[in-house]
């Protein structure tokens, strides 16, 4: 990717999808061939309150530009209330990743239920494009690179 | 045991340290003359006058057992670490410091220059109108003068050199390296290369007899201050942040049975690679609120989360540092 | 820890899915991107890995080349993973040593760029190399199955449903939430396209449900709560008070002549309220069960308790019973079919055609009972004076429907069912009928053949959308009437018909109570709010919870043989499920690890299963596994990494983010 | 309570009395009003069919003066302005290649734009800040018996103001039956009158505006208000010629709903510029 | 569709041939009115049947949209139409499928002018030129200087009719002869002049 200019980056997104809702809506969306940015790497999880604080700073750490969280509506999780555990941990990590310096925009968590295959292509384009303007990650770089 | 044997040969460096890990050696009091029986001190310069030069004659794996204490934090703590890995069997990361990177690892949240500006001239107490900076070299007419480049870093000992085991804590429990140094004399067979020794395989709450009430989850956050501790319910369940749940135990509980909440200086069981994430995870998992609202509210009320939850392993953790 | 490493050996397979895949990603140049992966012993493309030769392809490398793990990058794990974990157990291998890699759904059918699709299904197919190894022999459990079934919703796709399996010989629990079954067809006269009168058609079926031993009916019913999981769900039903006993009434209308009241005073829910009926009612003749209800919101009893009780009195076997409670019924049941139904869209959001407003527009509905002559008009088409015969009508199309101020959706049988009353009311009344429509819709059996018989019958069509209902006369022959203005398209000219009554052919929305019954039973609805199915085409009656199936309306708007023959469907998949004896659960459940639980009992505040219990001998937590669901929220939890989540360990998902991101 | 004015060219010319009566009424009720310095025309209808940055321009510059003058709401009487005032804060929202045009324009001129007024018709100020119950309590001579047609016309409640149903909105409504009044029901209130076409297409806006006033005559109607200059001006400056045009006597008061509520609340003739009317008056027994 | 006359007297459309149609009409008028929900028209009326002015109109507002979307470009942009919207906004607010007529109507308006194919001598696009050049002058509109120079482009014996009202107005004190226009006109002019549209 080195010979890529930044008009042409792509960013990278480790996406978390819970298997009910979110996985199926990016099902939905490629039935229904809707067509978003190939940004996204899935990671399927049952629930979103799977979703271990750790698995997000490692995504960081060996160089995703971002990471997206997908679970179903508040109310509507399979498990009854993984989502909202998942909701409790995001919130918190964001605060983290706000004081160590990195672009909150660069963590996302989204509600989309499995009939939202149009969301997923709306809130994969956005967050496609917010890190776009943001740019590259140095994380990783900081992460491997001690500094004397 | 035989005067047959040769002694052992030990060696206790500190990094960046505060001396506390030093001073946990001393506090094996009466066992120091078992030690001393056993062992002869090789390098100590807290205690013994061994010069660097020295310790740079010794043959190569001279050196039974190296304790390094403190994080590596300039250019003197790391040739001093390369050094003592070269001369040392096993090489071992004493105290928190060392382990994770400590207290001094959090410096890791600020940049040289922040550091060196509140340092250098901020601080209440300092007068520097020439704001004069600490350089690694500075010619008088007396010839050249040299200090250690202080790094942009906070770095664990694992970072720099092979580390063959972590003994954790801030400070140590000292009856912990007696009986690590017991087996070293003895002779007993030593764990995997890598392992945590000297503390226990769960975490604090094995230990802790506080108990837990399981009623509801929290609403809200307290500092210590802020409430009164009912000295007996799960410190966590009343609200007060207690890092037991992801911190590996051995201390004996120390602190909660002073009453304080676990700080986490132990680090994370095997197998976590980061403990301040286990930890967020745990804690937020513990919350009540459904709202988005309720549950800013609630979090408003962990001061420095990043801080809370590293205070001891940022350098160690997946992120290492803040971004700069 | 065990030392004794074994070697893994990879077997690679990215299917072409024909040009799904291949026409969007370089599979080739995939296939050779994996083939020098570390443990990938071979890797393959073939232009469809699920037909019999791709599966075969698979079981042969097991065999020959000794792979242990498998990776197929191909569709979407949720339509093939169970294939292709079968092709891997067929040849010996742990099914669960198969890992799915979506780069259809998830690549070639939403991207555009040829060079970044293959960027990201080479990324995703790393990912999964890197897990795979990491994967653990599992077996899935079995569970046996309850023999039983629940049905929810007496419409006629419940009754179809129920009547299937009762047959099949299974016992079966009907639960209806009026104090009748039958549901909207019990409502209408005639049915399209035979015009067969539905009543005929529908009230032997009402009583066999009734009079069948495998059936339980439980009318003026609702689910209230739901537990358990496929095979095993423990239901309860919350049986309403009807204030007479349903053992003893015989239904022979006594109490309904003795009541208090001489006359009907309140609207009649089954005609729309276009008659009246007393607090204590029969909603029609052929109800079923035949039993008196007595609705305490007008029952004098109930408003003030000074009722002198006629009708208890005059109950000659003591049905009626003022004390009677709701009542809650427990019940278990292996699999559970939801009919739920729809309800019309509500006219009065249209405002511009003034329903509510101008007396004389009427619903569909309302006319449905109009012409029926068992109505409370016995067939006679009349104003909403009560005596005035129509000369003119306009029925209305698409009311609510494909519009997005309201419903967006076509409601699929408006367009017939207009045309049914378009026939009904012109045969009863004789009047000049205008259908204003949009689109003619009428793809079914005999239906164009029914659309081609109102042409000819002189019913006049207007390819237009209504704009509004008004009664603005500009001529002194308009005055009283109301105006219909629309613009003919054909002809491209505004009309503007005076007419002396309206029809609202009103859509068909979600049913008021569907969101609460899909939470209960945890399944999803789509966009629009109907219950959502497994997949469009090939699980039409499925929902993503397994054992719970759904038919009818509730599933999107239907006609009646739609309806009955979704409701097959459902119960033969029912069916397959209860004959099968047993069900296989995915082995993603969680487990604690007892020498590292310190049992600071954080996880157990998590499940919402009530799974996780703390042993207090031995201090540590632990796990039941048929309670846990396998969500992984403790796992996450855990400070001491002392639960492991099957098919989804922190290490498993670990190396799959590594993967992705390590080139 | 306080408000910006942004009064519109109408009500400097044609539509003076329903400056005059809208001030009357507002000062009876201690409501303040300043006016936008240096406002310049909405552009109406007209201005977007030559050119669409620039109605949108000078309707933003009016915007702009109004945030430079102060924080309170804008009113602004006449639909036509209230309707542009209103779709150029919603374009500016949503068309962000307008928008960039247009703040580049007139940052030209020296003005800062952030598009953060709210723009109020007096109909949704006298509902829901001042209240009816305080309509209410001014009123002096109640309105007993007099039958009333409200007229909307089109821009009043299309497309964008949200403070009435669009199809049927009851404000003119609950104001007359505040003042003791009785609205008369009928269903072209919100039919436009024709605009400018009357002094086009005389044949076509003349028809329209005579439907209008034969309908709200034939449903017993006494007076016909309004709250719009334009619609005013069709409906009352032309009914001479329309009863000769159409063969029926169509002449009936119309006037704006603030002469109404001033004719109520005990105001003084001049004071309500009822002495410039050319319909025919409205005599309160 | 306009229709001409050939030597056989027979009237033929002027388009013949799907080559002669405007294929990117829809397009560039979709873009102009910001709407580009105008492809997803299922052609039910509603506008026309909604619209005051239909029943006046040469096409109605429904096969307006047809034929912008096929290419008919000229006989849109001549159609009397498009002047005879009142801008109400009874369809926009109507149209199932939410499409934007009104401003539909606005952009062709304003590229019938651009591309000067606007009905010769119809008054309304008279009044609006006159109109946008009036407050361009002075900021704010005089109504007795609009219509005058609109009667006098237009057909200056059409404001004789208009004469008894003009006198009735003045004497009501609601006809101003002259209007200052606001102070800042330069400002304003300067803004308007750097748009094209």
């Amino acid at each position: 990717m080195t010979n890529m200019n930044t008009e042409q980056w792509s960013p990278k997104i480790v996406a978390f999808f819970c298997n009910w809702c979110t996985y199926t809506a990016s099902d939905l969306a490629g039935v229904s061939r809707l067509r978003y940015a190939p940004s996204t790497r899935v990671i399927r999880v049952m629930c979103s309150g799977r979703i271990d604080p750790e698995f997000i700073m490692e995504a960081f750490a060996k160089g995703a530009d971002g990471v997206l969280i997908g679970g179903c509506h508040p109310g509507d999780c399979h498990y009854s209330e993984g989502n909202y555990k998942c909701l409790r941990r995001y919130d918190l990590l964001q605060r983290y990743i706000e004081q160590m310096g990195i672009d909150t925009r660069r963590l996302r968590l989204e509600w989309i239920s499995a009939a939202e295959g149009k969301k997923l292509q709306e809130v994969v384009n956005e967050m496609t494009n917010t890190l776009k303007e943001i740019g590259p990650s140095k994380i990783k770089h900081v992460v491997e690179t001690i500094e004397k | 045991m035989g005067n047959d044997k040769p002694k052992l040969k030990l060696a206790v460096y500190w990094g960046a340290a505060c001396g506390g890990c030093c001073v946990s050696v001393l506090d094996v009091h009466e066992k120091l003359f078992d030690v001393v029986a056993n062992a002869d001190l090789v390098f100590w310069p807290i205690a013994l006058d061994v010069k660097y030069k020295d310790v740079e004659e010794m043959p190569d794996q001279h050196i039974d057992v190296t304790l390094f204490n403190g994080a590596v934090r300039n250019s003197e703590n790391e040739h001093i670490a390369k050094l003592l890995r070269q001369k040392t069997k096993i090489m071992i990361a004493y105290g928190s410091c060392a382990h994770m990177g400590g207290i001094p690892g959090l410096a890791n949240f600020s940049t040289k220059e922040e550091l060196y500006k509140r340092v250098y001239e901020d601080s209440e107490s300092t007068e520097n109108a020439q704001k004069v900076y600490p350089q690694t070299e500075t010619t008088i007419a007396e010839g050249k003068l040299t200090l250690p480049n202080f790094y942009k870093d906070v770095c664990t000992l694992d970072q720099i050199v092979d580390v063959d085991y972590y003994l954790p804590g801030c400070p140590p429990q000292t009856e912990r390296l007696v009986e690590v140094f017991m087996a070293v004399v003895t002779g007993a067979e030593l764990p995997p290369k890598g392992s945590v020794i000297g503390a226990g395989s769960k975490v604090q709450c094995d230990e802790c007899k506080r108990e837990k009430v399981n009623k509801s989850g929290i609403t809200r956050f307290y500092r210590t201050w802020e409430k009164e501790d009912d000295g007996k319910t799960c410190l966590n369940e009343q609200g007060f942040l207690c890092m037991g749940p992801a911190t590996r135990n051995g201390c004996g509980v120390r602190c909660v049975e002073g009453n304080a909440p676990c700080r986490g200086c132990y680090g994370p069981l095997d197998g976590i690679p980061d403990p301040g994430a286990k930890m967020m995870s745990a804690i937020a998992s513990m919350l009540n609120e459904k709202e988005e609202g309720d549950i800013q509210k609630a979090l408003d009320t962990v001061v420095d989360p990043a801080g809370t939850f590293y205070r001891f392993s940022l350098p160690g953790s997946i992120l290492r540092r803040k971004q700069s | 820890m065990s030392n004794q490493k074994e070697e893994i050996r990879i077997g690679y397979y990215v299917c072409h899915c024909g040009h799904n895949i291949a026409g969007v990603i370089d599979v080739k140049s995939v296939a050779e991107y994996c083939a020098k992966l570390p443990n990938v012993v071979v890797a393959r493309e073939y232009k469809y890995m699920c037909s019999d030769p791709g599966q075969e392809l698979i079981q042969k490398d097991i065999k020959e080349l000794n792979l242990n793990r498998v990776v197929v990058a191909s569709c979407s794990p949720l339509l093939h993973e169970s294939t292709f974990r079968g092709a891997t157990s067929k040849a010996g291998l742990n099914q669960f040593y198969m890992q799915m890699v979506n780069i259809r759904e998830n690549a070639s059918w939403v991207h555009e760029s040829k060079e970044e699709a293959t960027e990201k299904a080479k990324d995703l197919s790393r990912a999964a190399i890197h897990r795979v190894a990491f994967n653990k022999a599992l077996e899935k459990k079995k569970v046996p199955v309850n023999p039983t079934a629940l049905v929810v919703g007496g419409g006629i796709a419940g009754i179809a449903a129920a009547m299937s399996l009762a047959n099949a010989g299974k016992k079966v629990y009907l639960v209806e939430k009026d104090p009748t079954i039958g549901g909207y067809m019990a409502k209408f006269d005639k049915t399209f396209p035979t015009l067969d009168c539905a009543a005929c058609i529908l009230t032997p079926k009402m009583s066999s449900v009734l009079k069948h031993p495998n059936i339980t009916l439980l009318s003026y019913s609702e689910v209230s709560e739901v537990e358990g999981y496929v095979g095993n769900y423990k239901i309860k039903v919350t049986r309403k008070p009807r204030y007479v006993k349903e053992e003893l009434c015989v239904g022979c209308y006594d109490c309904i002549t003795a009541c208090t009241f001489k006359e009907g005073k309140f609207p009649d829910e089954f005609n729309f309220g276009l008659s009246k009926r007393k607090p204590v009612y029969i909603p029609f003749p052929q109800a079923t069960p035949l039993v008196a209800v007595i609705d305490e919101k007008t029952c004098i009893h109930f408003k003030t308790g000074k009722c002198p009780q006629t009708c208890a009195k005059a109950c000659e076997r003591n049905a009626i019973d003022f004390t009677q409670k709701p009542e809650v019924v427990e019940l278990n049941v292996g699999v559970v079919i939801l009919t739920t139904g729809f309800q019309p869209f509500d006219a009065k959001k249209a405002s511009n055609y003034g329903y509510g407003k101008y007396p004389n527009v009427f619903t569909s509905l309302e006319v449905e009972r109009l012409v029926n002559a068992s109505g409370p008009t016995e067939g006679h088409v009349v104003l909403r004076d009560g005596v005035t015969h129509p000369k003119s009508i306009g029925i209305i199309h698409c009311v609510g429907s494909r519009d997005e101020k309201t419903n967006k959706w076509c409601s699929r049988v408006c367009c017939m069912y207009s045309l049914k009353l378009a026939h009904l009311l012109k045969e009863h009344s004789g009047a000049e009928i205008y259908n204003f429509y949009i689109d003619m819709r009428t793809p079914g059996k005999g239906y164009e053949e029914f659309y081609d018989k109102l042409l000819n019958e002189g019913v006049q069509f207007i390819r237009g959308r209504v704009a509004e209902v008004n009664d603005w006369a500009t001529t002194p022959e308009e005055k009283g009437k109301l105006l219909i203005r629309a613009e003919d398209t054909m002809i491209g000219m505004v009309r503007r018909i005076p007419v002396d009554m309206v029809v609202l052919a009103v859509g068909l929305e979600p049913g008021k109570d569907a969101q609460e019954i899909r939470k209960m039973f945890n399944i999803s609805c789509s966009n629009e709010g109907f219950f959502l199915e497994r997949h469009p085409k090939l699980a039409p009656v499925d929902t993503f919870t397994e054992g719970v199936f759904i038919a009818g309306a509730c599933q999107g708007p239907k006609d009646i043989p739609d309806s009955v023959a979704q409701a097959g469907a459902a119960a033969a998949q029912a069916l397959a499920l209860i004959d099968t004896g047993h069900v296989e659960l995915e082995p993603n459940t969680a487990f604690i690890t007892e020498e590292r639980c310190c049992g600071c009992q954080v996880c157990v505040a998590m499940c919402p299963y009530t799974a996780i219990s703390f042993d207090p001998v031995k201090k540590a937590s632990s796990i039941n596994e048929a309670l846990c669901k396998g969500c992984g929220t403790c796992v996450a939890a855990c400070g001491s990494n002392a639960i492991t989540q099957n098919l989804f360990t922190d290490v498993e998902i670990m190396s799959e983010i590594d993967g992705i991101l390590i080139n | 309570m306080k408000y910006l004015y942004f009064p519109g060219c109408s009500l400097k010319s044609s539509g003076r009395s329903y400056e005059e009566s809208l001030l009357s009424v507002l000062k009876k009720m201690n409501v303040g009003v300043e006016e936008i310095d240096d406002w310049n025309c909405c552009g109406a209808t007209n201005y977007m069919a030559m050119n669409e940055r620039n109605a949108i321009g000078i309707t933003a510059r009016n915007l702009a003066l109004a945030e430079k003058q102060g924080k309170e709401d804008i009113m602004a009487p006449c639909a036509a302005c209230y309707m542009g005032l209103l779709k150029t804060q919603k374009y500016i929202e949503t068309e962000p290649k307008v928008k960039e045009t247009v703040l580049t324009n007139l940052k030209k001129s020296g003005l800062e734009f952030e598009n953060t007024s709210k723009v109020r018709h007096p109909l949704d100020i006298f509902i829901n800040d001042i209240s009816l119950d305080t309509i209410k309590d001014n009123v002096y001579a109640p309105l007993k018996g007099v039958k009333v047609a409200c007229y909307y016309g089109c821009q009043l409640t299309r497309p964008y103001a949200t403070f009435d149903d669009q199809r049927d909105p009851q404000s003119m409504e609950n104001i007359v039956k505040a003042l003791g009044g009785t609205p008369v029901e009928w269903p072209i209130k919100t039919r436009c009158c024709s605009g400018s076409m009357t002094s086009t297409v005389s044949e076509i806006g003349l028809r329209m505006s005579y439907l209008i006033l034969k309908e709200a005559k034939d449903r017993g109607a006494d007076v016909m208000i309004t709250a719009c200059p334009l619609c005013q001006f069709n409906l009352e400056c032309f009914q001479g010629k329309m009863s000769g045009k159409y063969g029926e006597n169509v002449k009936m008061p119309v006037m704006y709903f603030t002469q109404l509520m001033g004719m109520a609340f005990g105001l003084d003739k001049k004071e309500l510029g009822l002495h410039r009317m050319l319909s025919p008056e409205l005599s309160l027994s | 569709m306009t229709m001409k006359s050939t030597q056989n007297n027979l009237p033929l459309q002027e388009i013949s041939h799907e080559s002669d149609l405007d294929k990117n009409f829809g397009k560039h008028i979709a873009k102009m009115a910001h709407g580009e929900k105008l492809f997803g028209c299922i052609q039910c009326g509603n506008c026309s049947a909604s619209c005051p002015m239909s029943v006046y109109m040469d096409h109605t507002p429904r096969k307006i949209i047809a034929m912008i979307r096929a290419g008919f470009r000229d006989e849109v942009l001549s159609s009397k139409t498009i002047w005879l919207c009142a801008s109400c906004y009874n369809c926009t607010v109507e149209c199932p499928k939410g499409i934007k007529i009104t401003e539909i109507m606005y952009a062709l308006k304003r590229d019938a002018i651009l591309t000067k194919n606007y009905p010769k001598g119809f008054p309304i696009p008279i009044l609006s030129r006159t109109f946008y050049n009036e407050v361009k002058r002075s900021g704010r509109i005089n109504e007795t200087s609009l219509l005058m120079k609109y009667y006098f482009s237009y057909n200056i014996f059409k404001s004789l009719g208009y004469a008894a009202l003009a006198i009735k107005l003045f004497f009501t004190g609601r006809l101003i002869l002259f209007e200052k226009g606001i102070k800042n006109k330069a400002g304003l002019k300067q803004m308007l002049s750097s748009s094209k549209n």
